[in-house]
């Protein structure tokens, strides 16, 4: 059946041309149609389907369906779909195809068979990715966007050399696990981690996140927020399953990504940071890497994206309403913006844990893994960064956003169709956090798992009271100016960019500099060549070291000029070296 | 004031609780037994982030904001 | 064997194609007519090469001998005609575009460019054709020699000084290939050039160290390898289809040209690497691969930049001939069609903005995307071609040329690779970002240039592009570079991964 | 052989004259003297031609019936050549007059120093 | 009648020479058509003799009846019979060319010329296919006299240059007449062949290391071998400019001729020759170095091609010296090329000067489009001096740098390499300023009459093609023009 193998990243790439030949009312209703058609072409995908291509440098597999792939599919189309919903309003055509690109190329790294194809799609992701933050428009946008299109294009090259180092050692293209094999980690293995941690945003190599995610357009960086990071987990989960390194990595980012959302004053750089710690989850379970944590990091994916985006569209509707980016410069978005601030609370609860909410039944399992691994130190930890997740997001900056002191200032109402995208994105939150085997179904690996036990339920309604409790004594202690925030982006910010701009400028420098030096020297050597005579003088008493103002382009011949009137010598001298050479001659014969 | 008498009724509250109905499974590491371990942890933890976070300000992470705006070294 | 005549015909129709030129240059039409007839015949004649080649025949042309038991004699082996296709096929679309370039700008004297263009290109399929080193020399020189006036073309004193220097350089780079062209002749007499070299075994290393340093600078010149490579920017100051087909395509591919002949068709690796030769080579082309990309950052006019990231990407392709492995040197030679697609492009943007808005300081191009997007979009695609990136043919040679290096056992060389990247896109994003997302427009309004000068640089996009996706679509081109490694490296079966179906 | 029997002499004759005129030529400013002293040179040339071709005893080559045997005349050959050469040096005295005319008339002089000066000023 | 071409091939111009005078006072173009006739006639004849030499070899003729060794014996091998081609088709078109520049003189003047011009030519075809060292003096002295006469055609400067010229002139003459004495003296003959013979068991003596001294450094006066040359910029300079292309074309590869036929032919490179060559290489090696930067150094452009005569002259002397089969055969070719190419520059420059009286290279600007034909002819020719394929210049070139690899003499090879940058750069310099420059005035196109032009482009024409068929010239005349014991090619 053809439907079976038809890549839904085709459709999606349609999709970008059909935006790019219509406008207006048919082009929103193509996109909502292409994109939910992208969901259902998911959908119908038969497991195991194969389409390969020929290729000189490699046959590409493009298409690979198996478990795994199709549920990062299947969240991906689907937060498309809502996302586009949500940007229905906007008339930016070049932000629109450039999201679908990035969409669809994440697509096709879920479904890339191929080392190639990875990377090829990779790559495509980074440049889609950079034109949606550049977008945004400002002046903060482009130099946040070079930053970020520059980090990510080194992690492209990690990835490159780890690949081809990987084919030159063994030579077949098909994707497997890398820490399958029983030999030490190769430098192929720690370049291709390498760049997957970038995109993955594993401290320290996460700063492009928080640094160009709250730079993009409103609804851009709804679309930035999904699939970046995630579709790193997918490879992660797909090359790097049960990593110890990642352990750490990920317990070190949830933590990472608390500690700064916890200072961060820009309400989508909070959020950002958020990612950064939320992934943590996701990598921690692959690094624990039994068949529990890995459906767990593939659960914690999913809901994420979900809970995520709608997030970041709350804190966006905010912002198209209120034009206010920061917490403190405002509030009483309670009162003016009700149903925002209602599915702002639901994606919080989410985040937090909160039972009935989708992120409960999800990062519960990534931690319920760790507890059956043994692993003390990743289990308490990943507890206490859950801790500063309900601080931050579920307490800090709902209390400032939405029910701090109203500063009065004019509120444009939300379109409609960005109150829909987060209606129907609270109802899959809540939904799936009520009914968890519609998603325990679509997991890829057979672990049985039940999230709603007493204890359980006790324990993290306990852990999020007293969170709340010490929220509470402290809140006062949260109120100051904005801001800035270091962060391990300055090595490139400064240290590397100021290096850099050294380089350059003293490259140019010694050329130009050696340029001149061939120059001076080739007029010295031409005006001894046009007066032979006078380079027996003394040096000091060259005659064109006086007119040497003008440059030597525009002087073709030279200022002191052979006149052979001067030069003759009388007759005498010819004979005297007549004589002299005779003399040489017969001496040289008679001995 | 108020606050710290709640947080107290609250944690003593939950502790009985605990006392009451002890924890049957899931029970791995030493904590697990702890009666209103999760809260006392909720609490404490929330305040030792909060505090490491200000003190990481503080002694670290602090800059003026308008750096941002800078083009990159490359244009 | 096959004897035919139409290497020969390939390169004597555009020289009457010159000479037309030169007679009706009181007519423009009918002049700028003999450059569409040359053009496309001449791609036809080595379009019409393809099969035979492709079949592994050698085809021969009838010589005349110059020199005792030395001839100026043709000869169309696989890498000759991949370099002639790439020639004669650019020569196609740029002839289309300089038209519109020089009537748009009214331009003088056009006979004389277009009679020497004509020329220069004759020259080039003679260097391309050529079967041994002196059939090579001769038409080596002519090609300096066509495209000096082009370089002068401005007469101002400036453009009088960049000629003098290309001459200096590129004349003086001739007397040494000449004296390697002699003593070879005098250690092998009437050497041709043969896959794996004629010296093995010829001479002292003593005197194989002397000719390999002449003749490497000899083509090294028009090579732009690093200390040699001043002219090229200097040679900037010519038209823009000038600097696009002779100074992104021509001039400097044969120079990487000869450097791969050179290589592999007179020394042979092996002779080069029992001198060590070959490192000291493959160190000179990654410093410049890594300094030339620097420079470019610090140019901020367009042009200039292209230049050194001409110069950057002429060292790929000397690095992937030197170093040795089959993957590598079919980058190398893959390399030449990639670089050629994707820098004409550029040239060709270039030359289109220069018409628009008459000036090339990347800081005045804010917001001109918006209003010449079919040109920046192009520029977009060539730029991020240059940078390796995947579906452009810039790809294709550099996951050659990388794997290549792993091949040979120097990873280094794969690190230069990719950081060589990172830097093309160091500078030509910033380019992009300016243009595309620049705040506002720049001084009045402009649009896109007249139909004749865009829809060319939209093909080479477009085929910069195909290429990448197809990189065997039309003639070949890949399975050429193959062809012509199995000869030179027998027995090296083009593996699937990372080599060719 | 025969010419030796002379002793060196004659040759110490060539050399001097030789010499003067090379001096001389080397030396002198004035043209005309120049070129008196080639005149001298070229003189040399001739003395040691016919040096050659003296022999004891010989008479002049000229055919004369009291004298049959061969060896009894000097050998005629260098005289002959020493007429040739003497035309050709009076043929060259005769241009380099013709010049030297000329010479005087445009610049008053024949000072080799003052037409070397006027040279140069009239460039 | 073919039986005595080798002396018609001396008698012809200079019957010629007593004819015209007296013509010209009847009928001017009656005389130069009778001067032309007579040179081809030469032509005619020296072709002859090649094809005859080169058939049934060297070709002895006893002048007058006379045996040798005591008469006068006329010798051709293909050597001399192409300096004799050579020098007649040289003398062709500077005659033709003569035309118009005579034209406003009168008919005395003219006849005068004329008859010295043919002189000239006699003297030198002399000089080429005589056996007889005396008669070689003769021939120099004819020959001498009549370019002295000749040269002073040419203003006030050309009066001093002529007589400083004469000076120096007269005692390389002398210079050789003495070498011969000494030949004379140590052998009693005077013929090239019986010299040859007699010498072999006395190259010892010093009577021979004196008088080959004497050969050597009065030649190498007449070659202009630096540092002797200082008579040959101003004599160049400042002849008429027929006159010049002629002279320059060929008069001191005369005198070359005449040192590779005592040198190496006659005295077998043995001894004190040997030594003497030695000693001429090492000049040849700075001359070649020297002459090119001194052209350099020029703004005249007459005085330039002149001192690049000086450094070419010392080529085709390194080449000589070098000895080996593909240096001796560079250097022979490089006589005929430079002949014809130095030819066309000065009948080049000549018609600029004659029509725009300017030689000043400031005052080029321009003339590309001017004089669009001559410039094209100058083009052609510099190019072939510069040595860019496929003109003859680069064949030339060619052998002599293969001789020097051969003789493994690597000086030699960066001298001629590095003469040729230099004359790239001096030429180059003309030919940028001629086409290259905007002209701040338009001027309008003045072309030469045609009897100037055609010896111009036709010798243009012969560059190229003498580049083309060197192959030809090679190997069917020039290998078996080679000195025995030199064999080409070598297998």
């Amino acid at each position: 059946m053809l439907l079976s193998t038809l890549h839904p990243a085709a459709v999606l790439l349609g999709m970008a041309l059909l935006a790019t030949l219509t406008r207006g009312v048919l082009r929103q209703i193509a996109l909502l149609v292409g994109t939910g058609a992208a969901v259902w072409v998911v959908l119908h995908l038969a497991p195991g389907a194969h389409a390969a291509v020929p290729f000189p440098l490699a046959p590409l597999r493009l298409l690979h369906v198996d478990a795994l792939s199709v549920v990062f599919a299947l969240i991906f189309s689907l937060s498309t779909a809502l996302n586009m919903l949500y940007a229905l309003h906007r008339d930016a055509t070049g932000e629109l195809v450039a999201s679908l690109v990035y969409a669809s190329a994440a697509l096709g790294v879920v479904f890339a068979g191929d080392w190639l194809t990875l990377f090829t799609c990779w790559e495509v992701m980074a440049i889609a990715s950079v034109w949606i933050i550049w977008c945004g428009g400002t002046a903060r946008a482009r130099a946040a966007g070079m930053r970020y299109v520059l980090v990510h294009m080194v992690g492209g090259a990690c990835l490159l050399c780890g690949i081809l180092l990987h084919l030159a050692q063994q030579g077949s293209v098909g994707l497997h696990a890398l820490t399958s094999g029983t030999a030490p980690a190769s430098a192929a293995f720690w370049l291709i981690l390498l760049g997957v941690g970038i995109n993955a945003a594993i401290p320290p190599l996460h700063a492009w996140l928080p640094d160009a995610y709250p730079e993009a357009s409103v609804t851009g960086s709804v679309f930035l927020s999904v699939f970046t990071t995630k579709t790193a987990v997918y490879v992660l989960i797909r090359l790097f399953p049960g990593a110890e390194v990642l352990v750490w990595a990920g317990t070190i980012m949830t933590l990472y990504g608390v500690l700064y959302a916890i200072l961060a004053d820009d309400a989508r750089r909070l959020l950002s940071y958020h990612i950064v710690s939320q992934v943590g989850y996701m990598v921690t379970g692959v690094g624990l890497g039994t068949d529990l944590a890995l459906n767990g990091a593939t659960a914690h994916a999913f809901c994420h994206i979900l809970y995520k985006a709608l997030l970041f569209m709350a804190v966006g509707a905010v912002i198209q309403a209120t034009g206010q980016r920061t917490l403190y410069d405002g509030g009483g978005g309670r009162r003016h913006l009700p149903l925002v601030c209602g599915a702002y609370l639901v994606a919080a609860c989410s985040i937090s844990g909160v039972p009935g909410f989708n992120g409960f039944i999800s990062k519960s399992m990534i931690v319920s893994a760790a507890l059956e691994a043994h692993r003390p130190v990743p289990e308490i930890l990943l507890t206490l960064a859950s801790v500063g997740t309900f601080f931050s997001v579920g307490l800090k900056l709902p209390m400032l956003l939405f029910f701090g002191p109203d500063r009065g200032g004019s509120v444009r109402p939300v379109p409609p169709n960005m109150g829909l995208a987060m209606l129907v994105s609270a109802g899959l939150c809540i939904g799936l956090g009520l009914f968890p085997h519609w998603l325990y179904d679509y997991l890829p690996f057979r672990a049985p798992y039940h999230p709603y036990t007493a204890e359980h339920l006790v324990s993290t309604l306990q852990l999020l009271l007293g969170t709340g409790l010490g929220f509470w004594c402290c809140y006062d202690g949260l109120r100051h100016a904005p801001r800035g925030l270091l962060d391990t982006d300055w090595f490139y910010r400064q240290l590397i960019a100021r290096l850099f701009a050294a380089l350059v400028v003293g490259a140019r420098q010694a050329g130009v500099h050696i340029e001149t030096c061939g120059l001076s020297a080739l007029r010295l050597l031409r005006q001894a060549v046009h007066h032979p005579m006078v380079v027996l003088r003394p040096f000091g008493r060259w005659p064109w070291s006086a007119g040497a103002s003008v440059p030597p382009a525009a002087r073709p011949w030279p200022e002191v000029v052979y006149d052979a009137d001067r030069l003759r010598r009388p007759v005498g001298v010819t004979i005297f070296w007549i004589l002299l050479f005779f003399v040489l001659v017969a001496l040289y014969g008679l001995t | 004031m108020r606050r710290g008498w709640l947080s107290g009724l609250v944690f003593v509250v939950s502790m009985g609780l605990d006392v009451l109905f002890p924890r049957q499974e899931h029970v791995v590491f030493w904590w697990h037994r702890v009666p209103a371990f999760a809260v006392l942890y909720g609490w404490l933890g929330c305040l030792a982030l909060l505090s490491g976070a200000q003190w990481l300000r503080r002694t670290w992470l602090e800059r003026d904001v308008d750096d941002d705006g800078e083009e990159s070294a490359c244009c | 064997m096959v004897m035919t005549h139409r290497p020969l015909l390939a390169i004597l129709l555009p020289l009457c194609a010159a000479g037309l030129i030169l007679c009706t240059g009181r007519r423009p039409n009918l002049r700028d007519t003999w450059t569409f007839l040359a053009a496309g015949g001449q791609c036809a004649l080595v379009l019409s090469l393809v099969p035979a080649v492709v079949a592994g025949q050698v085809v021969d042309t009838a010589y005349v001998e110059l020199l005792p038991g030395l001839a100026l004699q043709l000869r169309a082996d696989p890498f000759g005609l991949l370099f002639a296709l790439l020639a004669s096929g650019l020569w196609c679309l740029t002839s289309l575009y300089a038209v519109g370039y020089m009537r748009a700008g009214q331009y003088p004297r056009q006979t004389g460019y277009f009679a020497c263009v004509a020329v220069a290109l004759s020259a080039t399929l003679g260097v391309a054709f050529a079967a041994n080193l002196l059939t090579f020399f001769v038409f080596y020189e002519l090609l300096t020699l066509a495209t000096y006036p082009l370089v002068v073309h401005r007469r101002d004193a400036e453009a009088l000084a960049a000629g003098r220097k290309y001459l200096a350089y590129t004349l003086g780079a001739g007397q040494c290939l000449l004296l390697a062209l002699v003593w070879l002749q005098h250690l092998v007499p009437g050497a041709t050039f043969q896959p794996g070299g004629v010296l093995a075994g010829k001479a002292a290393p003593g005197v194989l160290v002397a000719l390999c340093l002449l003749g490497f600078l000899g083509v090294g010149v028009k090579a732009a390898l690093m200390p040699l490579h001043g002219w090229l920017p200097a040679a900037m100051v010519a038209p823009t289809p000038v600097s696009a087909l002779l100074h992104a395509v021509a001039v400097v591919k044969a120079g990487t040209f000869g450097c791969i002949r050179l290589l592999h068709y007179v020394f042979g690796l092996d002779v080069l690497q029992a001198l060590g030769a070959d490192m000291v080579l493959a160190s000179v082309a990654g410093a410049t691969i890594l300094l030339a990309s620097v420079r470019a950052l610090g140019e901020s006019h367009l042009k200039r930049r292209l230049a050194y990231s001409t110069v950057s990407h002429l060292a790929y392709i000397v690095l992937g001939a030197v170093l040795g492995s089959p993957a590598a040197l079919a980058g190398a030679m893959f390399h030449m069609v990639a670089h050629g697609c994707m820098k004409i492009t550029l040239f060709f943007c270039a030359g289109a903005i220069d018409i628009q808005i008459h000036r090339l300081d990347i800081a005045t191009f804010a917001g001109l995307g918006r209003q010449m997007p079919i040109t920046f979009g192009a520029l977009t695609l060539g730029a991020l071609g240059l940078a390796g990136t995947p579906l452009c043919v810039g790809f294709i040679s550099k996951w050659q040329l990388g794997l290549g290096a792993l091949q040979a056992g120097h990873a280094v060389f794969l690190g230069i690779l990719v950081l060589s990247g990172l830097l093309n896109l160091a500078y030509f994003l910033p380019i992009l970002l300016t243009a595309f997302f620049g705040p506002g427009g720049s001084g009045a309004p402009s649009r896109e240039a007249r139909a004749l000068m865009w829809m060319p640089l939209a093909l080479t996009a477009v085929l910069s592009v195909v290429l990448g996706i197809a990189p065997n679509a039309g003639p070949g081109l890949y399975h050429l570079a193959w062809q012509a490694v199995g000869q030179i490296m027998p027995g090296t079966a083009p593996m699937l991964l990372g080599g060719a179906p | 052989m025969g010419m030796l029997s002379l002793g060196a002499l004659h040759y110490w004759l060539v050399a001097c004259l030789l010499l003067i005129g090379l001096h001389s030529m080397l030396a002198q400013r004035n043209l005309l003297k120049k070129l008196m002293a080639m005149n001298i040179m070229q003189v040399a040339v001739i003395v040691f031609f016919i040096a050659l071709a003296a022999k004891t005893g010989g008479t002049v080559p000229i055919d004369t019936p009291s004298i049959k045997q061969v060896d009894a005349y000097i050998n005629p050959l260098p005289h002959a050549l020493m007429l040739t050469a003497i035309v050709v040096g009076v043929s060259t005295t005769g241009v380099a007059l013709a010049l030297l005319i000329r010479l005087y008339r445009r610049y008053g002089t024949l000072e080799e120093p003052e037409v070397l000066a006027q040279l140069m000023e009239s460039a | 009648m073919t039986a005595h071409v080798p002396a018609l091939l001396v008698v012809l111009p200079l019957l010629a020479a007593v004819l015209v005078p007296l013509l010209a006072l009847r009928s001017v173009p009656l005389a130069q058509l009778i001067a032309m006739l007579s040179v081809g006639g030469v032509i005619l004849g020296a072709g002859l003799a090649l094809r005859r030499v080169l058939i049934h070899g060297t070709w002895h003729y006893a002048l007058g009846g006379w045996a040798p060794p005591w008469g006068i014996e006329y010798v051709i091998d293909p050597l001399a019979a192409g300096m004799a081609l050579l020098i007649s088709s040289m003398a062709l078109p500077a005659l033709l060319y003569a035309g118009p520049v005579v034209a406003a003189w009168s008919a005395g003047q003219v006849g005068a010329f004329y008859s010295l011009f043919l002189l000239l030519v006699t003297g030198l075809l002399g000089m080429v296919v005589t056996g007889d060292v005396f008669n070689l003096y003769v021939f120099l002295e004819i020959s001498s006299l009549a370019a002295y006469a000749l040269l002073a055609t040419g203003g006030i400067r050309a009066v001093v240059a002529t007589f400083r010229y004469l000076l120096i002139g007269t005692i390389a003459a002398t210079f050789y007449l003495l070498g011969v004495g000494y030949l004379y003296a140590i052998t009693g003959t005077l013929n090239m062949a019986d010299l040859t013979a007699q010498l072999a068991t006395l190259h010892t003596s010093s009577a021979f290391v004196v008088a080959v001294a004497f050969l050597a450094i009065g030649l190498a006066i007449k070659a202009a071998l630096f540092p002797l040359h200082a008579w040959l910029p101003d004599v160049y300079t400042y002849a008429p400019a027929p006159v010049s292309g002629f002279i320059a074309a060929v008069m001191a590869k005369v005198s070359v001729y005449a040192l590779l036929r005592l040198l190496v032919f006659v005295l077998r490179a043995e001894g004190a020759a040997g030594q003497a060559l030695l000693l001429l290489h090492w000049a040849a090696v700075v001359a070649v170095l020297a002459g090119a930067l001194l052209a350099l150094a020029q703004q005249d452009l007459r005085r330039m091609l002149a001192y690049s005569s000086v450094g070419q002259m010392a080529t085709i002397v390194l080449g000589i010296t070098l000895g080996t089969p593909a240096a001796l055969l560079g250097a022979l070719l490089h006589m005929l090329n430079h002949a014809v190419m130095k030819g066309c520059l000065f009948l080049a420059l000549g018609g600029v000067q004659w029509r725009t009286g300017q030689v000043q290279l400031a005052d080029f600007v321009g003339m590309g489009q001017r004089m669009p034909l001559t410039m094209a002819a100058f083009g052609v020719a510099a190019a072939s001096m510069i040595g860019l394929p496929p003109t003859a210049g680069f064949f030339s070139k060619w052998y002599l740098l293969t001789g020097a690899l051969e003789a493994q003499d690597w000086l030699a090879v960066l001298v001629l390499v590095g003469s040729s940058v230099l004359s790239l750069i001096y030429f180059f310099r003309v030919l940028e300023v001629a086409y290259f420059r905007q002209p701040g005035v338009q001027a309008l196109q003045r072309e030469l009459p045609w009897r100037m032009l055609t010896p111009m482009v036709v010798l243009a024409t012969l560059v190229v093609l003498l580049g083309v068929w060197n192959q030809v010239i090679v190997t069917q005349v020039l290998q078996y023009a080679l000195p025995h014991g030199v064999a080409w090619p070598r297998t």
